[in-house]
């Protein structure tokens, strides 16, 4: 299988794999604009889930559950088809994934950020109150710093769930690793007919290279986060 | 919108429904056993398999199941192993499913205090007999919000079989718009079918782990 | 290639799409092609785009005095890619059907067209009523997806987003045929040793015509033009020549393909 | 402690009733604490003592009666009870500096951010407290680096340099190890001998006897003993009380 | 508790050792348990105490020095120490009953599963020794509908209820409401009076004047004092011991 003329040499052949790394670029950057946008507009909205305005918080929760309910795939496809007409403006397909991706991300991010606030032992609130300090002041000097290190392990796992989740764009046209691959494998049929299992196998390879780091990272930063609440 | 459109649709939807239950119904149970098998191989390390099985949920767990069903469907046959689109499918969702819920399972058994352990050890219960009566209730239990969230996710994961032609919601959804055009129609019983399976699951779930967190840990 | 959306001026090119001013001001033109369907429309391993229908684009560029922006298609993405403005126009083997050209509006025809059914010779499918039961690959999107939904509910369709993955099940023996427009079945057949077009012709023959927004006089009168001078200038018998004719077996001639 | 006769009353309690749903669990509580002396709360677990402390401090919303404080009613909002809480101190059982703080930090956040006081004079009070204390050389240190007793040393410290008029305490010394129990009792002891006004929950019953000036006996949200300190441990009036100190006893009483 | 004659040692410990990787925290420990009779440890926080105590009954692996249970040394294998457990019981100071299990489920489990008793036998024994402590109407309820102390009784019950010929208690009553200390240190005291022979670490002080027939004070996993009972509380014969003790006084006396 590992002959010369085997479909892995492909890979290798012409531009194609700086072609496929730039698709893989493409991908990485939506999701790093979507994580870009998605995170502050979730830090808010999350502590915006902490208070205690009913009207707020159920329309907040609502946000969250329509994203919680229909498939990324689903919404990515509502924004592609509706966003552009509804707006009467021009939008490529990265634009549409970056505004979908980040709303998810948004409502995801604002789920953690509020887990993570409400985390913080009752306690630790009353003592703040105790010595006068105000809503903000609460959430700067107590809430916040206390739970960062639990926000930021959730956070980069999200990045990594939405890296592999733009292996979706494919369906909205973008030329993504998985499309730059589909034209590999078209322009080279008739020399490579095995290719598909070797471009497949080479694109899954790279989601991993890029997506493990990222869930090692998070699970060393969540384990010491836990090791410093008990000690 | 037009109401012609949707009840002209609906045979279809409702074939395509029908099939995403079916399939996802499989995928979380196949998903649950896997994945529990995987937890306990994990967690009491038996030799060689916990390894393989720890790759294992490495390598699924961080890259996309789209890239997965390809490999299987499109990269598989090249090397002579050819599987129908289902079974593709069945097979995708529920090795990605089974990585997922192994790790819920193990967050829920390393959730087990030590002094459960200890005191199940003091009382002289053997290795077997202490999974049997003191971590596997305990793991289980722990496990419940996490393995239902899990079932959520794989719900909608299912969508993603669009991309080997097996004929569920997404896919029914996106060949009609693609034949007669009629975006606003499709997409919205897009959206309420998965509203209709999505919907009542969640509140299920929620009200379950409520009920078994309560039942066993009285909060 | 990050398709730049170089949008322009307000509302009036919204509605309509952008007018042939509007893409001259703006020095681009976005043009929606296939990316996996050689001789069409493809990617060579350099990353350049080639095909037919590549060729017609970048000689309408030129003509325009503009640079192209190629923005990759799927079949189902064609009629949306107008709709939403995403491009100018749409040069990816798009048949004329009475469906399209009430969401659509279409240039003169470049190409002639019809429905084809591909088969291994081993099991050759030489009459759609042979194909009752059977499993037939197609994409999403295509007028052969219509076509036989409409005519013969009773063969099991396979629908696939995209070209390359339509062809790869079939090749993978996951159909028993496989529908599509003859042209590019010639041409697959040609690199696919032992596989035969068995029905070259199913229902009419159709056109093939380059599409614009709907409402958009402006780019399709001006494309309209475009077509009858290259068609005078005989470009489309020497795009033949050089894009389609190298795959084709010698029983395809330049006149069951283009339009004189 | 000597009575002393400039009786201005710091705080009054009217007809309190606080519940939680339907449970109600402080029933028409009255008491008024003058300046200067030292309440202490008892009675058995769930009988209302944190809950009563917290609605003093306005953590809890009260369902009926007025708290006055230096004899004006509170109205009962946040914002009100958030500038009353730079004057009335509170220490928890649980340790509650906040462990991303170091000493000087957590101590510096309430009077300067706060109260906006000059940081330097703020430094210069630590200092001092600190000294008294004797853990001027943690004053770096995170939380995590001091001991339980040390911890709630700083947190009275932490609640002092607001320079308080009521100070409250619930159960400071529950959760220490024994061995730190007596730091923490002892810095308490202190305060009252500098005539600080305080509230004092807890279960420790020979500190109790000394500090208190007077002690409140609840059970089941009622106040049902109200005496001096000295009076109430050596002759307790209602049998209740009397079981409940018998309970509280070491176990050696039965030899 | 009478000195009884016919001494046969049925715990011993010599020149144990224990470390966590560098840190040494049992050195050279050696001390002998006659059958009847109730050891005391005691020591400061961090000394050793719980650490001991588990290494008796085989949780923590130890890296030197023998135990023989029975004049019989252990050789430290796990199939051995599973044997041993369900004639050694042992208690904890969080509560160890299992959340998932009814009392009698949880009492049952160990007699039934790991001894082989026949079930009606060991049920009998239960009922009894539920009655006893006064539990019987909480057979069928769960872990969490009890207090504190309940558990903990439970906790004692579910040991007993292996017959057990030793007994280690490690701080027991440490998380329990000050009210609920009492009902399980008697508890104890009724098996002490039994002649069960017992291990106990516990931090309250009146409670082990009256029970230990032994105290061992630990400081730093060195055993500095051995003494009676009686003889350690009137006459601690080190500094450091005396000074444990006076921080173990409640804080009246400095009045
Ligand atoms: N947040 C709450 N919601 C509902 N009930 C509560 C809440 N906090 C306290 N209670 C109830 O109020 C009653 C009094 O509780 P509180 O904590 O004031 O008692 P306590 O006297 O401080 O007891 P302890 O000595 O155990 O600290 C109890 O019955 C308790 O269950
Ligand atoms: N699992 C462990 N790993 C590392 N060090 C440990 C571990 N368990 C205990 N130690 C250390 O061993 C020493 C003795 O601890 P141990 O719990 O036996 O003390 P103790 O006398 O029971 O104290 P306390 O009265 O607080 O319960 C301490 O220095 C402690 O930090
Ligand atoms: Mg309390
Ligand atoms: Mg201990």
């Amino acid at each position: 299988m590992l002959a010369a003329d085997s479909g892995w040499t492909i890979l290798f052949t012409g531009d194609n794999l700086t072609r496929l790394l730039g698709g893989l670029w493409t991908s990485v950057s939506v999701a790093g604009l979507a994580l870009v946008f998605g995170i502050p507009l979730g830090v808010v909205l999350g502590a915006l889930r902490i208070m205690h305005n009913p009207v707020l918080r159920a329309v907040l929760r609502l946000y969250l559950e329509f994203f919680r309910i229909i498939p990324t795939l689903v919404i990515l496809f509502l924004f592609y088809y509706i966003l552009p007409r509804e707006m009467g403006v021009q939008v490529d397909g990265e634009t549409i994934a970056v505004v979908a991706f980040g709303l998810w991300v948004a409502a995801e991010i604002s789920d953690v950020v509020r887990g993570a606030l409400i985390s913080v032992p009752e306690h630790q609130v009353d003592a703040g109150k105790a010595l006068g300090m105000n809503g903000l002041q609460l959430l700067w000097y107590v809430r916040l710093p206390q739970s960062v290190n639990l926000m930021v392990p959730a956070t980069i796992n999200l990045a990594a769930r939405v890296i592999m989740t733009t292996s979706l764009l494919l369906l909205i046209s973008v030329i993504d690793v998985v499309t730059v691959g589909q034209q590999i494998m078209e322009a080279n049929r008739m020399a490579h007919p095995d290719s598909a299992f070797w471009v497949y196998g080479f694109v899954f390879l790279l989601y991993f290279i890029v997506c493990w780091p990222l869930a090692m990272i998070a699970r060393a930063l969540e384990k010491r986060a836990k090791e410093r609440n008990n000690g | 919108m037009s109401w012609q459109v949707i009840q002209q649709a609906l045979p279809l939807f409702r074939k395509a429904f029908v099939l995403t239950l079916e399939l996802s119904a499989i995928g979380v149970v196949l998903a649950t056993i896997l994945g529990l098998v995987i937890a306990l191989l994990r967690e009491y390390k038996v030799p060689v398999l916990s390894q393989i099985c720890a790759t294992f949920e490495e390598l699924l767990r961080n890259t996309p199941l789209l890239i997965q069903l390809f490999f299987l469907y499109y990269g598989f046959p090249s090397i002579g192993l050819k599987l129908s689109a289902q079974a593709c499918a069945i097979i995708g969702i529920s090795l990605l499913g089974a990585a997922y819920m192994s790790g819920a399972f193990r967050g829920g058994f390393s959730g087990i205090p030590t002094i459960q352990v200890e005191s199940a050890k003091a009382l002289g219960l053997s290795p077997l007999q202490m999974v049997r009566h003191v971590t596997l209730p305990q793991g289980l239990t722990r496990s419940v919000p996490a393995v239902a969230a899990n079932a959520i996710f794989l719900v909608k994961e299912t969508s993603v079989f669009t991309v080997i032609a097996v004929p569920e919601l997404t896919n029914t959804a996106r060949d009609l718009i693609g034949m007669y055009y009629r975006t606003d129609e499709y997409l919205l019983m897009l959206v309420v079918a998965y509203a209709i399976i999505l919907i009542p699951l969640s509140v299920v779930l929620t009200l379950l782990e409520r009920r078994v967190r309560r039942g066993t840990f009285g909060d | 290639a990050c398709g730049g959306s170089s949008s322009s001026d307000g509302a009036a090119s919204s509605q309509q799409g952008q007018t042939v001013e509007q893409i001259k001001k703006a020095g681009t033109i976005r043009i929606a092609t296939f990316g996996d369907l050689p001789p069409y429309g493809y990617v060579k391993n350099d990353g350049t785009r080639a095909g037919y229908d590549v060729a017609l684009g970048n000689q309408v560029a030129k003509d325009l005095g503009v640079k192209v922006d190629w923005v990759q298609v799927n079949a189902d993405g064609r009629v949306d890619a107008l709709k939403s403005d995403k491009v100018d126009l749409v040069l990816a083997n798009f048949t004329v059907t009475d469906e399209r050209k009430q969401v659509v509006d279409f240039a003169s025809p470049y190409m002639k067209v019809s429905i084809g059914v591909v088969s291994p010779d081993k099991a050759k499918i030489t009459s759609a009523d042979q194909l009752k039961g059977k499993t037939l690959a197609v994409t999403k999107g295509t007028t052969a997806e219509t076509f036989f939904t409409q005519n013969y509910p009773d063969v099991n369709l396979q629908k696939f987003d995209s070209k390359t993955q339509q062809f790869q099940a079939f090749k993978d023996g996951r159909a028993d045929a496989l529908a599509d427009d003859n042209t590019y079945l010639y041409a697959w057949a040609k690199d696919n040793k032992g596989y035969t077009v068995g029905i070259k012709t199913l229902g009419e023959e159709s056109t093939i015509s380059p599409a614009v927004k709907k409402g958009n006089k402006s780019l399709l009168d001006w494309t309209n033009k475009e077509i009858k001078t290259l068609t005078e200038q005989g470009f489309f018998e020497k795009a033949y020549q050089s894009e389609l004719a190298p795959s084709f077996t010698s029983d395809i001639k330049p006149e069951d393909v283009i339009i004189k | 402690m000597a009575d002393s006769n400039n009786d201005e009353i710091l705080l009054s309690v009217q007809h309190l009733k606080k519940a939680y749903g339907d449970h109600e669990v402080l029933k028409d509580i009255s008491f008024d604490v003058p300046r200067g002396k030292v309440f202490v709360l008892l009675g058995p677990s769930g009988s209302g003592k944190s809950t009563l402390i917290r609605c003093l401090n306005g953590l809890e919303t009260i369902q009926g009666g007025t708290i006055s404080f230096k004899g004006k009613p509170i109205d009962g909002s946040e914002k009100t009870w958030r500038k009353l809480r730079t004057e009335i101190g509170m220490v928890f059982q649980s340790y509650d500096l906040f462990p991303n703080l170091t000493v000087a930090q957590n101590i510096l956040l309430g009077p300067t951010k706060v109260q906006k006081r000059p940081k330097a004079e703020v430094e210069q009070q630590m200092d001092k407290l600190l000294a008294d204390v004797q853990l001027s050389e943690y004053k770096n240190a995170y939380p995590r680096e001091l001991s339980g007793g040390q911890k709630q040393r700083i947190a009275i410290v932490r609640a002092l340099t607001m320079n308080p008029e009521l100070m409250l305490f619930d159960e400071v010394t529950a959760s220490l190890d024994p061995e730190m129990v007596r730091e923490v009792l002892e810095l308490m002891l202190g305060l009252a001998e500098h005539h600080m006004t305080m509230i004092v929950v807890t279960h420790e019953m020979e500190f109790a006897r000394r500090v208190a000036d007077t002690v409140l006996f609840l059970e089941n949200g009622v106040i049902l003993e109200r005496q001096s300190g000295h009076d109430f441990f050596a002759n307790p009036e209602t049998d209740r009380a009397k079981a409940f100190l018998e309970s509280m006893a070491p176990i050696s009483d039965e030899e």
